[in-house]
């Protein structure tokens, strides 16, 4: 339980951090936000009127303070462009996105543990081989290629999806699920590559070890040897690398989105940043840390449930 | 993956026969730098309740014997060759699958090192009682109340508590416990000891020898202790069996192997052993050179390019395994230790020796 | 031991001291990218194999043209809309075919291999000589200002990488434009290297470290300058090298991406991104427009990474033959 | 038992080597708690002597032989050898002492570093001692000299980099070079050239001091002719190109140079460089040690076997002719046909360079093999002192007497399960050790008085010391 408070008072450290350097950054680099509100060449008095209204001019130190007084009653400021409160802007677009890398997550781990065991089981297997390659060959397409391949030959030559465009699963489950799947396998193609060459490492180190000759010695089914001795002890970088590639992919999301035309986070920061709209960046930044930190944190707590002796480190601490 | 199981009924076995006959076992791996000869022409049969010694240094070939009888090294790249007969039935060369149904069963291993041969993940009451569970179908409780069993007979104090823990938990010499609790679970006849001691401090080896003992008494099953240390076989083997470069160069039933040593590799391997009864500073007798590279072995025998009896023979000609005329007694060499072949052909030596000294 | 031993349980998964990003993280990517297994090792070892050569080829052809771009009579002028080009599909004449204003794709590709290859290159190298040094000096030395250097990268490392680059660039550029100098994108491109790079050359650093030998030439009175020049380095090069050249991959993938979404070097200087971004708007009609530089972008990084890939197990198991 | 104490140590004036009640703890993670891996262990050793130190894992043996050479220094406790107290010495002074005292390692593998040839490995302490050491330069000068060398370093590095920038601009790959004003043709040849100059100062300002360059007449004339021709291209080059602010590093290299020639004896007094005498010595090292030097000179580790590592290793202790060597566990990685070679060649070298020895090792038959004086340790104290045949005929401590009967006899005639009294369970825990004797949980003799009082180390006969409250052998008033 301390242990786990400690976690805490850690993560909100981070986001403290990680928010302040944003508005650091958002603020002290040169093109500010009244040249996308006004447009290049605004007259001088309304520049001033503008940064005036916005407390631009106030110290770095003192808007950040101000903007988390504001955060810590859930509010995250208005838009400078569009005029409607940054909430507002997040709650519509971040279902999407989450959508998108959830079926992307469940797609490349479900494919990737199945294909990673079998061919750590079948290490150098013609299977393994082919696998290999085909993995390796993901591994060196960008999803944005990935993406467009897609497009050409599933909506264009097959004519089987369409290419872009979201509709909510409230809306239309099934038609929901036609248009995300396009997008969820460019998002996940890289991902499947990343995990299954991964687990397949650690699984072939993990079955050369003496606690698996002892499981095979005993008589233990080649399954069991493989589901209940070797997987667990093989996935903790798996894990670990799960948890950073939530970084990544929110990266392919904003790529991904613009290729299909969905209107999620990923859309909605490259906007924004392109009209320095830096209230709304800074709160898809905190939307962004917030589901990293949280990850990270379910990942730490998986890791004492996968590895008793993590838990008793822990423990004495 | 269904495939057959070799399976033994009780009543079918032939108990006149020795529980374990090994003829000819070749295990050789071809790698990139060529054909390894491991285990090379292997024989030598194993009756029930009946302890062998292997001894043999790092390469001898001693692990890989135990695992190719076993089945349980990989299959690609490797070639196995001869017999190995259990309980009459031939289990060399066959499939890991069809092997499946005697490992644990009717052979099972304890293995070097303790600290590694334990799933760290899982608790040490489930890894004794999967075996039961799937071996013997026992019931959850059943399996418990055996494994509780099987830890408290092998020493393990407050086993209730034990089976709840994880490895990681205990000392090495319990997890050793453990390793071998886990190889008898199922009420083994014939156990590999690999090395079991080697990663152990003396006062925990000497424990646990003495448990691997008392449990093949009681047990009435055979073993096969594999080590590199002439002391820990010494006085809990009934034969042992020396080999040098994947071959049995000497073997022969305990007493008579330390009383009348005939191998010129078994002697040196003695002799270089510090030992404590000597006094402080004693010159040690050394085997000069390394072991061969069992890649290209040397002609002739593998161990004349070290060995003081060496005849232009012995460069030649390899000796095979022959017993010698005391019935029980086997050894490969031209000038065995302590006949009169022998002694003339370490004469020469030495002689040959003093020559080229005084020349240079 | 009945207590467990906490480096044991730390080295192992580091899950549990506690950062953010947790400790193996980057390293595990790396074995992600170039996997190594005991078996395959054995074998594979020796020789780097015909692909390899075939990969080293693709690149030297590839940098070679690059560079001499501007000389070479065969690659027109990328800049230059020609009549015959307009919308055509590949020739003789125009061998990847031409765009919607008749430029030729063959050019642009090679001339946009010129931004990716230059910028994967430097970023590289900058990140190097900056996280290489921090990762080395925080491995060998270790205590607090490992703890720093490292802490330091791990925050930098959790901020979503591309995120990051957009905001840098974008704000790095002149108000006003979208569109980035080289110089500014290779700017943001090493600081979004080097904790990864910093990362990785100390953990290499940490396994070579607690091997005996340096102990050793410490007690023959080695000073630390000396143990890292010539006991540590000649161990951790081989693999950074190694590793550079699937860095220059990421790299490559990280700028084609920035310019994918606009944000890279100004068109009309063609960049693979903007190649491709340009050719999906029409690629029912020209789909040769975008699927050529989509071939070749695929290629060199394929290229790049097989390369890292087999040189990393070659100089892999040159020790594991210990 | 497994008591403190110093009764066991003789007059300091006797021996070269003492250490008085070691205690070394290492933290456990970031729980507060600590390892007590040594707790107060004073031992010490004679010239000529060797000191056997045994024990089982875990009983602190190698940490005690790591404190010894301060690897690392132990958290309290005094290491005196030649009459320097080392746990006073830091940096340069502490690096003075390495040439006197050596370490050879348990692992012979990871002992050697993998990517360098036996003939480097071996000449590594002569290049590092061809270096002068600190005290033969004056400290401004030798501040002067680092200051030259660092910034001619420096300069070198920048000038690459504004050299590669500026071959950059040369290819064209920017188009724009409004952005990269500096980066031009005359940029790039200006960087490159600072970059050679830099690189020549620092160069030659390491490999001066290295003793690589030996400072001979013929030599300094060479690098003086060398260096000024150097200097006239550079300046012409500086008039042709008109200036530029890197070319402030140019005097730095300069200097670099001259203060390496001036202020560098090559070679110390006491070692010969890597010159023809330097080799000479390491192949006349190679050779006593059983390896052929043409034959090993080229070769890298991993083409030799553990026993022939453990040779290298052997030989590159003894390069400096040290006085005193720390052998930690350095059979215990090897097969027993190979254990007796290097058992027997400690006992050569000590005999051929007049070398003291502190053996560390678990198994108690080799150590007896080699030593004077052995001392026998339990869980970071010690247990017992003697001379190794006196400790064998009457073992005064019962973990001592343990230990010796544990130890398999190759002689079927001697039936293990005929020895008494074996030792029960297991090592406790060095986090958190019983208190008073720290064996009495595994002793066989053990009274409540064990738990209460923790036995101070008395003597119990000619040069026999024990740790216990209750002995085997009759203790002399």
């Amino acid at each position: 339980m301390r242990y786990i408070g400690q976690k805490i008072v850690q993560l909100v450290a981070v986001l403290f951090l990680v928010t302040f350097l944003t508005f650091l950054l958002l603020n002290l680099l040169k093109g500010g936000p009244q040249t996308a509100a006004l447009g290049i060449g605004a007259d001088e008095q309304a520049v001033e009127q503008f940064r005036q209204e916005q407390h631009l001019d106030d110290p770095t130190i003192v808007r950040y303070v101000n903007w988390l007084g504001n955060l810590a009653t859930g509010d995250l400021g208005d838009s400078l462009i569009l005029n409607v409160p940054v909430s507002d802007l997040l709650s519509q677009r971040l279902p999407a996105t989450l959508q998108l890398m959830l079926y992307a997550t469940v797609l490349s781990l479900g494919l990737a543990i199945p294909l990673g065991i079998l061919s750590a089981w079948r290490a150098d297997s013609w299977f393994d081989k082919s696998a290999n390659t085909i993995a390796f060959a993901f591994l060196s397409i960008p999803n944005f290629i990935f993406g467009v391949l897609l497009v050409f030959l599933f909506s264009i030559r097959l004519g089987w999806l369409p290419a872009t465009g979201y509709v909510p699963f409230g809306e239309d489950p099934a038609e929901h699920f036609r248009r995300m799947i396009l997008p969820t396998i460019a998002l996940a193609a890289g991902q499947v590559a990343v995990y299954m060459r991964l687990l397949r490492t650690d699984m072939i180190s993990t079955l050369q070890e003496d606690f698996i000759g002892v499981a095979r010695a005993k008589g233990m089914p080649t399954r069991r040897v493989l589901l209940r001795h070797a997987l667990r002890p093989s996935s903790f970088s798996l894990l670990t690398v799960a948890a950073i590639s939530v970084g990544q992919l929110i990266g392919g999301t904003i790529v991904i989105e613009r290729i299909f035309a969905i209107a999620g986070l990923g859309s909605l920061i490259v906007e924004s940043i392109f009209t320095r709209d830096y209230l709304v960046v800074q709160g898809c930044i905190v939307v962004v840390a917030v589901g990293f930190v949280l990850v990270n944190f379910v990942v730490d707590i998986l890791y004492a449930v996968l590895d008793p002796r993590i838990r008793h480190a822990r423990a004495i601490a | 993956m269904a495939r057959k199981q070799v399976t033994l009924t009780r009543s079918e076995v032939d108990t006149s026969r020795p529980l374990l006959e090994v003829e000819d076992l070749r295990t050789h791996f071809l790698t990139e730098s060529g054909t390894v000869r491991a285990v090379d022409g292997v024989s030598f049969a194993l009756e029930r309740g009946r302890t062998l010694g292997v001894v043999g240094e790092s390469g001898s070939g001693k692990t890989i014997l135990s695992r190719s009888i076993m089945g349980l090294l990989p299959t690609r790249n490797v070639v196995r060759t001869g017999s190995a007969k259990y309980e009459g039935t031939e289990v060399a060369g066959l499939a890991a699958g069809a092997l499946r149904g005697l490992w644990g069963t009717e052979m099972a291993m304890v293995f070097q090192d303790p600290m590694t041969s334990l799933n760290p993940v899982m608790k040490v009451g489930n890894q004794i009682t999967e075996s039961l569970r799937h071996h013997l179908d026992m019931d959850k409780g059943e399996a418990r109340e055996t494994a509780i069993a099987l830890l408290r007979s092998v020493g393990i104090p407050e086993p209730v508590q034990r089976v709840k823990e994880y490895p990681h938990q205990l000392s090495g010499g319990m997890r050793q416990r453990v390793m071998i609790a886990i190889a008898l679970a199922c009420g083994p006849r014939l156990l590999f000891a690999d090395e079991p001691t080697t990663a152990l401090d003396v006062t925990v080896q000497a424990q646990i020898l003495d448990l691997l003992q008392a449990q093949q008494t009681e047990r009435h099953m055979a073993m096969v202790l594999i080590t590199h240390d002439l002391g820990v076989v010494a006085g809990r083997a009934d034969d042992i069996a020396v080999m040098y470069a994947g071959k049995v160069v000497e073997k022969a039933p305990t007493s008579v192997l330390f009383s009348s040593t005939r191998h010129p590799y078994t002697e040196a391997l003695l002799k270089s052993i510090p030992k404590l009864e000597h006094t402080s500073h004693t010159r040690l007798e050394v085997i000069p050179g390394r072991p061969p590279d069992l890649v290209s072995p040397p002609d002739g025998c593998n161990f004349s390019p070290r060995c003081a009896y060496a005849q232009p023979k012995c460069f030649v000609e390899e000796p095979v395994l022959e017993t010698g005329p005391g019935g029980d007694h086997e050894f490969a060499c031209w000038y065995p230790v302590g006949t009169p072949q022998g002694a003339e052909a370490l004469a020469r030596n030495q002689a040959d020796a003093a020559v080229t000294e005084e020349v240079a | 031991m009945p207590v467990p031993s906490p480096e044991e349980a730390g080295t192992l998964h580091a899950g549990g001291s506690g950062g953010i990003i947790t400790e193996s993280s980057v390293e595990a990517t790396y074995d992600a990218i170039g996997e190594g297994s005991a078996t395959d090792v054995e074998r594979e070892v020796r020789h780097l194999g015909v692909g390899f050569w075939i990969a080293v080829a693709w690149l030297v052809g590839l940098i070679t043209l690059a560079i001499l771009a501007p000389y070479l009579p065969f690659i027109d002028d990328p800049n230059v809309s020609q009549a015959d080009a307009l919308g055509a599909a590949p020739s003789a004449q125009h061998w990847f075919g031409g765009d919607d204003i008749g430029r030729d794709v063959f050019s642009r590709v090679i001339w946009g291999a010129r931004v990716s290859l230059f910028i994967g290159v430097a970023a590289v190298t900058f990140g190097f000589v900056i996280g290489g040094t921090l990762g080395l000096t925080a491995g060998y030395f270790r205590g607090r200002y490992e703890r720093v250097i490292i802490g330091a990268m791990d925050i930098m490392l959790a901020f979503p990488a591309l995120v990051l680059a957009l905001a840098l660039v974008t704000f790095l550029s002149p108000p006003g434009t979208q569109n980035a100098s080289m110089g500014t994108v290779t700017l943001v491109l090493t600081i979004l290297a080097v904790p990864s790079l910093a990362r990785i050359t100390r953990a290499a650093t940490l396994s070579f470290a607690q091997r005996e030998f340096v102990t050793a030439a410490r007690a023959l009175g080695a000073r630390n300058s000396r143990i890292i020049a010539r006991e540590i380095l000649p161990n951790v090069v081989p693999p950074m090298a190694a590793f550079a050249l699937i860095a220059i991959a990421i790299v490559i993938v990280a700028e084609g991406a920035l310019s994918f979404l606009g944000l890279s070097v100004a068109s009309p200087t063609a960049t693979w991104g903007n190649l491709i971004e340009q050719g999906r708007q029409s690629l029912d009609d020209t789909p040769w427009i975008s699927l050529f530089p989509c071939g070749v972008m695929f290629l060199t990084l394929l290229a790049f990474n097989y390369v890292g890939d087999q040189l990393r197990r070659y100089f892999d198991v040159k020790e594991a033959g210990l | 038992m497994a008591g403190t104490g110093t009764a066991h140590l003789r007059d300091p004036s006797e021996t070269i080597l003492r250490a008085e009640d070691l205690v070394v703890e290492f933290p456990v993670g970031r729980t507060g708690l600590k390892v007590h891996a040594v707790s107060g262990i004073s031992i010490d050793v004679k010239e000529g002597e060797t000191l056997g130190l045994v024990g089982e894992s875990g009983c602190g043996k190698s940490t005690t032989g790591r404190a010894l050479m301060q690897f690392p220094s132990p958290t309290s406790g005094q290491v005196t050898f030649e009459g320097d107290e080392l746990t006073a010495l830091h940096g340069e002074d502490l690096r003075n002492i390495r040439t006197r005292m050596q370490m050879i390692f348990q692992d012979p593998i990871s002992s050697l570093n993998p990517r360098r040839t036996v003939g480097d490995i071996v000449s590594e302490p002569l290049a590092v001692w061809a270096e002068p050491r600190r005290p033969d330069r004056g400290p401004l000068t030798s501040a002067a000299a680092v200051v030259a060398f660092a910034v001619a370093g420096a300069s070198a590095l920048l000038g690459l980099i504004y050299a590669i920038l500026g071959v950059v601009v040369l290819t064209g790959v920017w188009q724009s070079s409004a952005t990269f004003g500096p980066f031009t043709v005359h940029g790039a040849a200006v960087g490159l050239f600072v970059a050679m100059v830099g690189a020549g100062g620092a160069v030659t300002f390491r490999a001066v001091g290295l003793g690589l360059w030996r400072r001979d007449a013929e030599g300094r004339g060479q690098t003086i002719t060398a260096f000024g021709v150097f200097a006239v291209i550079s300046l012409v080059v500086f008039a042709i190109l008109g200036g530029s602010p890197l070319l402030i590093a140019v005097p730095f290299a300069l200097l670099a140079v001259v203060a390496g020639l001036l202020y560098a004896p090559g070679g110390s007094e006491d070692f010969p460089g890597l010159g023809p005498e330097g080799a000479k010595l390491v192949d006349e090292v190679l050779t006593s040690v059983g390896l052929d030097p043409a034959v090993a000179r080229g070769k890298r580790p991993h083409e030799f076997s553990g026993g022939q590592c453990q040779r290298i290793s052997i030989a590159r202790a003894l390069v400096l002719d040290p006085k005193l060597i720390i052998c930690d566990e350095p059979v215990s990685a090897l097969d027993v046909s190979v254990q007796a070679q290097i058992l027997n060649l400690l006992e050569d070298m000590k005999a051929r360079y007049g070398l003291t020895l502190v053996f560390i090792a678990h198994d108690l038959a080799v150590v007896k093999n080699v030593s004077d004086r052995v001392a026998v340790m339990y869980l970071g104290k010690l247990c017992e002192v003697a001379p190794p045949d006196l400790l064998y005929e009457r073992a005064a401590h019962p973990y001592t007497d343990a230990l010796i009967k544990a130890i398999p006899v190759p002689d079927p005639e001697v039936r293990p399960d005929g020895v008494a009294e074996k030792l029960q369970g297991d090592l406790p825990s060095p986090v958190a050790p019983p208190s008073g004797c720290r064996f009495r949980t595994r002793c066989p003799k053990a009274q409540d008085r064990c738990a209460e009082e923790e036995p101070i180390i008395r003597a119990v006969g000619d040069g026999q010391f024990v740790a216990c409250h209750f002995p085997l052998v009759d203790v002399p008033d």
